[in-house]
C-alpha cells in the first residue's frame, strides 16, 4: 500500500531534530524493546530536568539498551558503575561538584532491583547524608534485564520466572515492598510517585524535586511490555489502569508527610488491569484459588485507596481523569 | 555438517526454533547443536541463533560464521546488513514472506542489497499461516517444516516430535497442523544435498 | 590477530575506560525492527459524513479553537459559500452524528458555522481561492437558489466562466421566504451578493422555457447545471372541494416577503408537516392570527418512532419553537372534509390518521369514526411543490423530478447536470449547497476529461477509534434564544454567540480522525521517532514519523485521542 | 619538617598535603585512625575537603569513583573485609580508568576473624587493575602516598598504597613531612580528561561486546607499562625535592654480590634489614624489598636476581591449595631467564604473627635442609590437631 502521511522526502530529520522544542536527553537509536516504558520515562525525566545534569545510572535495562559501545543514546554526561551503587556514585559526583562550586544537578537512575533490593543500602545512606541528588527509580516491578525475576517491588500475585504460577502457587506470595514509606522515614525534603501514563504530572514532579535542595526521590512506574506480558502498544493504557485501580498510588511527600495525591476519578476493578497482562493472567482462571488471589489484589488496591484517601470528591484537572486531558495545539505536557 | 543460521527478532521464538531443529535431529539419532547469540538484545531487536547437524559428534563451539542455510523470520531482516554475512555463495535462504522469491530479490536489488547469483531463495507466508492457526504471529512451525522439506535434512515427523516435547494439547495440535501445511508449500528435496556437504 | 601481525587501523578503535560520545545511538537504525508502521491518516469525521454540504467540520473548528477565525472561515467556505445562512437554517445533522454526543453533549457546530459566517460578513472577507488559472469554458447555471449559487461558486473556484440564470429578479431561491426570525433577509442578501461578486454573469428574470431554452444553453455553453427547484404547488383538494380564496402556503410566504402583508384570518389551519407549514404557521401568529393550527398525519419530528411512522419533515427545533409560541399542531390527523359556507371555509373535519413508511414509499391511512370538528377561517395547504416542467420537458419525461446518473448528469444527457430540490434527496439548504458543489466537481471532471470514481459515502471513523482517556467532560455552549414575549416579532430568535464562548465550544471538538496537534505521539514515543514540525515552514503536517528509528510498537496509535494514527503492515 | 607521628596520622597529613577535594570512608580497623585524622584536619579547617562518611566500604569506593569522575581529587582508605566488600567497585574504578588513591591498612581476611596484619586483603584484589605499592616504613608510606596521586592522575589508573596494619599504621616514629610548597610543586592540581561535564557529555561505563572487549582490556593492560615509567619518575622527582627515595620498583640492598637473597614486602623488610645490619644473618645476604607489585616489575626482578643461587621469598598472604602469591609471580618472572636461582617460599606473619629478626637466620639455615618449595615457616606444628583428634566438637 502507499504510505499515507509518511515522511515527505524533503524533510531532513537530522535538521528537524535540532529544532525540536524540547530537550532530548536520550536520543533515538537505543535498543529498548518496542513500547518500553522505561525508555519513555527516562526521556521524560530528562526533558523536565534539562541538559544541566549528570546522571549516575545503575545496572539494568536502561543502562544496557542505551550504551552498547561505541554507541550511546545519552546526550547528558552519564556514568554507569554497578548495580547497587548508583546512589553512592551520584553522592560522590554531588560532593565533587559542591567542592568545585559547580551547580550542575545530579540524578541517579535505577530500576526497582537497584532501588528496592540491591541498591537499597546505598540509597538509604545517600538520603541520610542529605546529598543534593534526585534519585529516580524506574519501577517495572521485576528484574527485567535478567529475564523477568521477582524483586521486592513485584506486586502480590504477579507471575515472574522466579515466582511462577503453578499448581500450588499463584505468583508472588509476598507483597510489594512499601518503599515510599521507608523513603519517607528518612524525612527527605521531597519524595513522590509518578506514572508514565501521566507525563505532565511526572515532569512537574521532576521539576519540583530539582527545586528543593537536598535529596529527593521519585518512584516512577514504567511498564515493561516484555515482563508484564502486554502488547507493546498498551504501555500507557496499562499504566493508567495501575493508577486508576489504586494499585499504584500517585503521591507526593514533603519531609515524610503526604502532601498531595492524584485522586482517582473512576476507580477501575483490578481485573481490568490484570486482563491485558500475562503476569496476572493466572488470576483470571476459573478456580477458587485464582479468584481468591484476584480478590486479594483488589483488597490491596482498596486498601491503598483508603489509606491515602484517593477517591475523588469531584472531577478535577489533577485527578486521574483530568490530569492528561488533551490540549489542542500541544503544550499541555508542560 | 549442516550449519544453519536463524535470523529473527527478540521475542519471536527464534531461539526456540533453533532448539526445535536440534531436537528433531536428535530424534533421528543425528548429532546436533543449537545455541543463541548470547547478547543483550531486546524484544524486537534483530537476533541470531545457530544450528549444526551432523552424523558424527560435533565438537565445534564457535559461532556459525559461514552458514549453508539462512532461515529468516521476516523479510525485513534482509535489510539488516549482518544477515547475509558469510552465507555460502551456493547457500540458500528460506524467508518468511508473503512475497515471491523473485519479487523479493528484485526489491532488494532496488534497495542495493545484493544476494549472490547462486544463492537460492524460497519464501513461505508463515506469519499468515500462524495467525490463522494460532492467532499469534509465531512463524516457527511452518518455517521449520518448509525448511526440512526443502533440504530433506530431517523428516517433518521428527520436527513434530520436537514440538511434542515442548507443547501439548490444543497448542501442539495446531502446531502440528502448521508443520504439515508449511511442508506442503514447498517443493520437497529441492535443496537436498548430502549431509557431509 | 596473532601477536606479531600488524592490522590496518579499524574504523572503530577502543578508548580508555570505554567511553562513548553523546547521541551516537543515532547510527543504530532501529527502524529495521519494525513490522508495522504508524501512519497519520485523516479519516472522515462523523459530522463530515453527516454534513450534506460536506463541510470539513473538524478542520474549521480546529482553526477556530486555535483563534484563527479567518482560516476557519476559509476552510468552511471551501465547501459551503453560505455559512451564515446554513448556520441559521440547517437542522445540523452533523450535531446528531457528533461523537461527542456519545460522551457528553454534541458540539454546537451550527453555532460555530453561524459565528464564522457572520464574522466574515462583518469583516468583509472575500472568498479565498478565486485567483487561480481562469479557464475558457463557459458553464450555464439555471436557478440562483442555494444549489445553483453553490455550483456557480465552485465552478468559479476552479476558473470557469459562469452565467447564472434566474427567473426571479433576485437570487436566493427558496431561502428568500424563510422568515426573518430564522434568517434575516439581509444576511441572505449579503452572502448571495458575495457569491455573485465572484465574477459570475448573473442574469435575473430569465426563466427556462420562457426567456431561454435548453437548446440555446446547450449551444452556447460547454455544460449546463440545472437547479430550478420546485416551484409548482401540488394540487390540493379534499373531495374535490376547495374554498374560493384558496392560498397555497408557499405563495403566502412569498407574498409576505415581497409585499409585506398577509390576509387577516382570526383562525387558520395549515395543512402539512414541512418547513413551509411551520414557517407559515409561525408567521401567521406574528401577523395577527389568534389561532393557528397545523394538521399533519405525521409524528412530531425528533422522537424515537417505534413503528416506522413518518415524522414531520420540518426541522425539529423549529417545530418545538412553534409549539412554544402557541401554534397548535395536530399530529396523526388528516382533514377528512372541508366544511364550507358559500365558498368560504368555516371548519374542517379531522380524522385520526397516520403515515407509515413501508419500504421507501409512504402509506397514508385514515380511520373513520374518529371525526372531530375544528373551526377555522382558512385552510392553507402547504403540502409540497413539484418541479415546473416548463423548458425541461425533454429531461423530465414522465417523472416529476430530474433523475441523475452516478456521474452527475441528468439521465440520458452528457453535458446537462442538475442539483437541488429538483432532484431526489433534497429538501434542506445544506443539501442544495452540497449538490451544487457536487455538480461543479462533476462538470469540472467532464471538461477536464478526468475520471472521478463514483463517490461512495465516506465511512466515518468509529467511536471506538477514539481514546477517551484524553478528553474531559466540558459544559457545552447553549445558543442564546429569545423566549416568550420577546419572540413575537420578526427579530431573530437565536443570536450569534460571543467569540470567546464559540471558540471554547469549537475546542470541545474531538477532531475525530483529524490531528489535534495534542503532542501525544510526540510526547509518548519511547523511541523519539516522532518529530514535531508545527511552525516549520514548508512542512504542511504537524508531525512526521522518523522511520529510521520507529520500531512500530503502536503506542502512538493507541494513545492518539482522535484516531488519526493507523498501524499498517510494512510495505 | 620532622615530627613524631603515628603512622596513620602521618599518612593523613600526607593525604592532606595533596589537597584532595573528596574523602569517603567507612570505619574498619586498622584503617580508622587515618580517616579520623583527616576528619580532624577538615574540622579544624586545615584541609578543605568534603568528608563523606558512608554506610559501607562499597559506597566509599563508589563515592570516590563518582567524585573523581566528576573531576575532584578523591581518596579513600580501608582494610581487610572492607577491601573485599569494595572489590566489585575496585574493578570498576580501574576499568573506567578513574584516578583514585586508596590506602590499604593491610589486614588478614576472615574467617577466622583476625584484625591483625598480613597482606591477604590487597592480594585478594591484585587482579582488579589497581597499581599496588607496598610500603616498608611510615616515611615510605608518606612519600608513596604523595607520589601515588601523581602516578594515578598521569596514568588514569587507581593506586592502592599498601601499609601494614598496626605494624605501621599504629606505630609512632619521627617522620619527615614535606612542605606544602614541595608537594604543590610535585603534584599539579587535579585534572581528569574524561571528567563528567555538560560541556563534553561523555557516556561512561558502557556495554562492550566480544568484538571489542579484548582491545579494551589490552588498552588497560598497556596502561601499566606507562605506569612503570611513572612510578620510577615519581620516585625520582620526589627524591629530587625531599632528598630520599622510596625504592622505585624494588630495593636491592645488603650484600649485593651475595648468592643468597631474601625478598620481602612491607614492614618485615625493616626487621630483615636490621637483622642484616646486626649480623644476625650469619652470612652475606642480598636483601630485596619489593615495592611495586602492580605493575609487576619482572625486568627489575630478573636484574635483582642476577647471580643468585638461592632466593628466599617471604609471603604474608596465601593462596590456599597453591602457596605464596608473591613467590608465584617472581618464579614466573624468573622462569626461562637462563640459570635462575632456587626459589624457596616461606609464608610468615600471617594474621599478625610477630616476625622477629632471628627468624631470617633460621630461614637461611633451612636452605641447607632441602626445604619444600613452599612452607609455613613460623608454623608451630604442635598446635595442629593430631590425626586421632575428633573432627566433631565435644557434645
Amino acid at each position: 500500500m502507499t504510505p499515507i502521511g509518511s515522511r515527505p522526502p524533503s524533510v531532513d530529520t537530522t535538521a528537524l531534530r535540532k529544532v525540536q522544542p524540547r530537550f532530548s536527553g536520550i536520543e533515538s537509536g537505543h535498543g529498548a524493546c518496542q513500547g518500553c516504558g522505561q525508555a519513555l520515562a527516562a526521556r521524560l525525566v530528562l526533558e523536565a530536568a534539562g541538559p544541566d545534569v549528570i546522571v549516575a545510572n545503575a545496572t539494568g535495562c536502561l543502562e544496557i539498551f542505551t550504551t552498547p559501545w561505541p554507541q550511546s543514546a545519552w546526550t547528558v554526561p552519564w556514568i554507569h558503575s554497578l548495580f547497587e551503587n548508583a546512589a553512592a556514585v551520584a553522592a560522590g559526583i554531588e560532593v565533587a561538584l559542591r567542592a568545585q562550586g559547580r551547580t550542575t544537578r545530579v540524578l541517579a537512575f535505577a530500576g526497582d532491583g537497584g532501588t528496592f533490593d540491591i541498591g537499597f543500602q546505598a540509597l538509604s545512606g545517600m538520603l541520610e547524608r542529605n546529598h543534593d541528588v534526585l534519585f529516580v527509580c524506574f519501577d517495572n516491578e521485576a528484574y527485567m534485564n535478567t529475564g523477568v525475576q521477582r524483586s521486592g517491588s513485584t506486586p502480590h500475585g504477579a507471575w515472574t520466572n522466579t515466582s511462577p504460577a503453578g499448581r500450588v502457587r499463584q505468583g508472588k506470595r509476598h507483597f510489594k515492598k512499601d518503599l515510599l514509606a521507608i523513603i519517607a522515614a528518612h524525612g527527605i525534603p521531597y519524595a513522590a510517585t509518578a506514572s508514565v501514563a501521566y507525563p505532565s504530572d511526572l515532569r512537574a514532579k521532576v521539576r519540583r524535586a530539582l527545586d528543593v535542595s537536598g535529596p529527593s526521590f521519585l518512584l516512577l512506574h514504567s511498564p515493561c511490555p516484555l515482563g508484564w506480558g502486554h502488547d507493546s502498544a498498551l504501555t500507557i493504557s496499562v499504566d493508567r489502569l495501575a493508577v486508576e485501580t489504586g494499585l499504584f498510588p500517585i503521591l507526593e511527600m514533603e519531609r515524610g508527610h503526604v502532601v498531595g495525591s492524584m485522586k482517582i476519578r473512576n476507580p477501575r476493578p483490578v481485573h481490568e488491569y490484570a486482563l491485558p497482562q500475562f503476569r496476572f493472567r493466572h488470576l483470571l482462571a476459573e478456580t477458587p484459588e485464582a479468584r481468591e488471589e484476584l480478590e486479594h489484589l483488589q483488597a490491596l488496591a482498596d486498601a491503598n485507596i483508603e489509606r491515602y484517601g484517593l477517591l475523588s470528591d469531584a472531577p478535577g484537572p489533577r485527578d486521574s481523569g483530568g490530569a492528561d486531558t488533551v490540549r489542542r495545539g500541544g503544550s499541555r505536557w508542560g | 555438517m549442516v550449519e544453519i543460521r536463524i535470523h529473527g527478532r527478540g521475542g519471536q521464538g527464534n531461539v526456540l526454533a533453533a532448539y526445535l531443529l536440534a531436537t528433531a535431529a536428535f530424534f533421528e539419532e543425528k548429532f546436533s547443536q543449537a545455541f543463541p547469540s548470547f547478547g543483550a538484545e531486546r524484544r524486537g531487536a534483530p537476533i541470531t541463533a545457530f544450528v549444526r547437524i551432523d552424523s558424527t559428534p560435533i565438537l565445534r563451539r564457535s559461532q556459525v560464521t559461514s552458514p549453508r542455510y539462512l532461515i529468516l523470520a521476516d523479510d525485513g531482516l534482509l535489510r539488516v546488513p549482518e544477515t547475509l554475512s558469510g552465507l555460502s555463495p551456493e547457500g540458500a535462504i528460506l524467508v518468511n514472506s508473503p512475497h515471491a522469491p523473485e519479487d523479493l530479490r528484485k526489491h532488494l536489488e532496488e534497495e542495493g542489497v545484493s544476494v549472490g547469483p547462486h544463492v537460492r531463495i524460497a519464501t513461505i507466508p508463515a506469519t499468515r499461516l500462524a495467525l490463522e492457526a494460532l492467532g499469534r504471529p509465531i512463524p516457527n512451525a511452518p518455517l521449520l517444516s518448509a525448511f526440512l522439506s526443502l533440504t530433506g535434512t530431517l523428516s517433518t515427523e521428527s520436527l513434530g516430535r520436537a514440538f511434542a516435547e515442548r507443547f501439548s494439547g490444543d497448542l501442539l495440535a495446531k502446531n502440528l497442523a502448521l508443520v504439515s501445511s508449511g511442508a506442503s508449500l514447498v517443493a520437497a528435496n529441492l535443496w537436498k544435498e548430502p549431509i557431509h556437504a | 590477530m596473532g601477536i606479531d601481525k600488524e592490522r590496518p587501523a579499524s574504523s572503530v578503535r577502543v578508548n580508555a575506560g570505554g567511553f562513548a560520545l553523546p547521541g551516537t545511538s543515532r547510527m543504530n537504525h532501529t527502524g529495521s525492527w519494525r513490522l508495522e508502521r504508524p501512519l497519520y491518516v485523516t479519516s472522515p469525521s462523523p459530522c463530515h459524513g453527516a454534513c450534506p454540504a460536506h463541510e470539513e467540520i473538524p478542520v474549521y473548528l480546529d482553526h477556530l479553537a486555535m483563534d484563527r477565525p479567518r482560516q476557519a472561515w476559509e476552510a468552511l467556505v471551501a465547501a459551503n459559500p453560505l455559512p451564515a445562512v446554513t448556520g441559521r437554517v440547517c437542522p445540523h445533522p452533523c450535531e446528531t452524528a457528533c461523537h461527542r454526543g456519545s460522551y457528553d453533549t454534541a458540539v454546537s457546530i451550527h453555532s460555530a458555522e453561524r459565528f464564522l459566517g457572520d464574522m466574515a460578513l462583518r469583516e468583509g472577507w472575500p472568498y479565498p481561492g478565486l485567483d487561480g488559472d481562469q479557464r475558457e469554458e463557459a458553464v450555464a447555471v439555471v436557478g440562483a437558489g442555494p444549489s445553483g449559487l453553490s455550483c456557480a461558486y465552485h465552478l468559479r473556484r476552479v476558473g470557469y466562466r459562469v452565467t447564472l440564470f434566474e427567473a426571479l429578479p433576485e437570487a436566493g431561491g427558496t431561502c428568500r421566504i424563510i422568515p426573518d426570525y430564522r434568517l434575516p433577509a439581509e444576511i441572505l442578501s449579503r452572502e448571495v451578493e458575495r457569491i455573485l461578486a465572484t465574477g459570475i454573469d448573473f442574469r435575473p428574470g430569465q426563466k427556462l422555457g420562457r426567456e431561454i431554452s435548453l437548446e440555446e444553453l446547450e449551444e452556447g455553453f460547454s455544460a449546463v447545471f440545472l437547479a430550478p427547484g420546485r416551484q409548482k404547488n401540488r394540487i390540493y383538494s379534499v373531495d374535490h372541494a376547495l374554498p374560493g380564496d384558496l392560498h397555497h402556503g408557499l405563495d403566502l410566504l412569498w407574498e409576505w416577503r415581497n409585499v409585506g402583508s398577509l390576509p387577516r384570518w382570526d383562525r387558520a389551519v395549515v395543512v402539512g408537516g414541512g418547513n413551509t407549514a411551520v414557517d407559515l404557521a409561525r408567521t401567521l401568529l406574528r401577523t395577527g392570527s389568534r389561532e393557528v393550527h397545523v394538521v399533519t398525519d405525521e409524528e412530531l419530528p425528533g422522537l424515537p418512532s417505534p413503528t416506522g411512522r413518518g415524522a414531520m419533515p420540518a426541522i425539529a427545533r423549529e417545530v418545538a419553537m412553534a409549539l412554544e409560541e402557541g401554534v397548535r399542531i395536530h399530529t396523526g390527523r388528516r382533514i377528512g372534509r372541508l366544511i364550507l359556507r358559500e365558498e368560504r371555509v368555516i371548519a374542517v373535519e379531522l380524522l385520526h390518521a397516520l403515515k407509515e413508511i413501508e419500504g421507501q414509499t409512504p402509506v397514508h391511512r385514515a380511520f373513520s369514526g374518529t371525526e372531530t370538528i375544528l373551526e377555522t377561517d382558512a385552510v392553507i395547504p402547504a403540502v409540497g411543490q413539484e418541479v415546473d416542467p416548463a423548458g425541461i420537458e425533454r429531461l423530465l419525461g414522465n417523472r416529476t423530478f430530474l433523475s441523475l446518473l452516478p456521474t452527475g448528469q441528468v439521465e440520458g444527457e452528457t453535458r446537462i447536470f442538475a442539483g437541488g430540490d429538483a432532484c431526489p434527496g433534497g429538501g434542506i439548504v445544506s443539501q442544495a449547497v452540497g449538490s451544487g458543489h457536487h455538480g461543479a466537481r462533476r462538470i469540472d471532471a467532464l471538461l477536464r476529461q478526468k475520471t472521478l470514481s463514483p463517490e461512495s459515502p465516506p465511512s466515518p471513523i468509529p467511536f471506538t477509534s477514539l481514546n477517551l482517556a484524553y478528553f474531559e467532560e466540558r459544559p457545552a455552549y447553549v445558543p442564546r434564544e429569545r423566549h416568550g414575549e420577546a419572540r413575537t416579532g420578526f427579530s431573530e430568535i437565536e443570536t450569534t454567540g460571543p467569540a470567546d464562548e464559540i471558540r471554547t465550544e469549537a475546542d470541545r471538538c474531538f477532531s475525530c480522525g483529524h490531528c489535534l496537534e495534542c503532542d501525544n505521539c510526540w510526547t509518548l514515543c519511547p523511541d523519539g521517532a516522532v518529530l514535531r514540525t508545527a511552525g516549520i515552514p514548508g512542512i504542511p503536517v504537524p508531525y512526521v514519523f522518523d522511520y529510521d528509528y520507529c520500531k512500530g510498537c503502536g503506542l502512538c496509535a493507541q494513545e492518539c485521542p482522535s484516531g488519526h494514527i493507523r498501524m499498517s503492515p510494512e510495505p | 619538617m620532622r615530627e613524631a607521628l603515628e603512622g596513620s596520622q602521618a599518612i593523613a597529613r600526607a593525604v592532606a598535603l595533596c589537597r584532595p577535594q573528596v574523602v569517603a570512608a567507612y570505619p574498619i580497623t586498622p584503617q580508622t585512625h587515618i580517616v579520623e585524622a583527616l576528619a580532624r584536619l577538615i574540622a579544624d579547617d586545615l584541609l578543605e575537603a568534603e568528608l563523606v562518611s558512608v554506610e559501607s566500604e562499597f559506597s566509599a569506593a563508589s563515592v570516590v569513583l563518582g567524585a573523581a569522575s566528576a573531576g575532584s581529587r578523591s581518596y579513600t582508605a580501608s582494610a581487610s573485609q572492607g577491601i573485599l566488600l569494595m572489590s566489585e567497585v575496585l574493578y570498576n574504578i580501574s576499568g573506567l580508568r578513574v584516578p583514585v588513591v586508596l590506602t590499604c591498612a593491610n589486614r588478614a581476611v576472615s574467617s577466622p576473624v583476625s584484625i591483625w596484619n598480613d597482606h591477604q586483603d590487597s592480594m585478594a584484589v591484585r587482579d582488579s587493575g589497581w597499581i599496588q605499592l607496598y610500603c616498608a616504613d611510615n616515611q615510605e608510606a608518606v612519600d608513596t602516598t604523595i607520589q601515588a596521586f601523581r602516578i594515578s592522575e598521569r596514568t588514569e589508573l587507581p593506586v592502592m598504597v599498601c601499609v601494614d596494619g598496626f605494624t605501621l599504621t599504629h606505630t609512632l616514629e619521627p617522620i619527615d613531612l614535606p612542605e606544602a610548597g614541595q608537594v604543590d610543586a610535585f603534584l599539579p592540581p587535579f585534572r581528569f580528561s574524561r571528567s563528567l561535564s555538560t560541556a563534553r557529555p561523555l557516556t561512561q561505563g558502557t556495554l562492550v561486546s566480544p568484538e571489542f572487549f579484548t582491545e579494551m582490556r589490552a588498552l588497560q593492560h598497556g596502561a601499566f607499562a606507562l605506569a612503570e615509567q611513572e612510578i620510577l619518575a615519581a620516585d625520582r622527582d620526589f627524591a629530587g625535592l625531599v632528598g630520599r627515595d622510596s625504592g622505585g620498583f624494588l630495593r636491592v640492598e645488603g650484600d649485593r654480590e651475595a648468592e643468597v637473597a631474601i625478598l620481602a614486602m612491607g614492614s618485615v623488610y625493616g626487621t630483615l634489614k636490621d637483622a642484616h645490619r646486626s649480623g644476625l644473618l650469619g652470612r652475606p645476604v642480598r636483601l630485596l624489598c619489593l615495592r611495586a607489585f602492580r605493575p609487576f616489575p619482572a625486568g627489575a626482578i630478573r636484574e635483582a636476581a642476577e647471580g643468585l643461587s638461592d632466593l628466599i621469598i617471604l609471603d604474608r598472604s596465601l593462596s590456599p591449595g597453591s602457596g605464596g602469591i608473591v613467590a608465584h609471580e617472581i618464579r614466573s618472572a624468573l622462569y626461562g631467564s637462563g640459570k635462575g636461582p632456587r626459589i624457596v617460599n616461606f609464608a610468615v606473619g600471617l594474621g599478625g604473627r610477630n616476625v622477629p629478626g632471628e627468624i631470617f637466620r633460621e630461614m637461611l639455615e633451612a636452605l641447607e635442609k632441602d626445604p619444600p618449595a613452599f612452607s609455613f615457616f613460623d608454623l608451630d606444628s604442635g598446635k595442629l590437631p593430631l590425626p586421632s583428634d575428633s573432627v566433631m566438637p565435644p557434645s
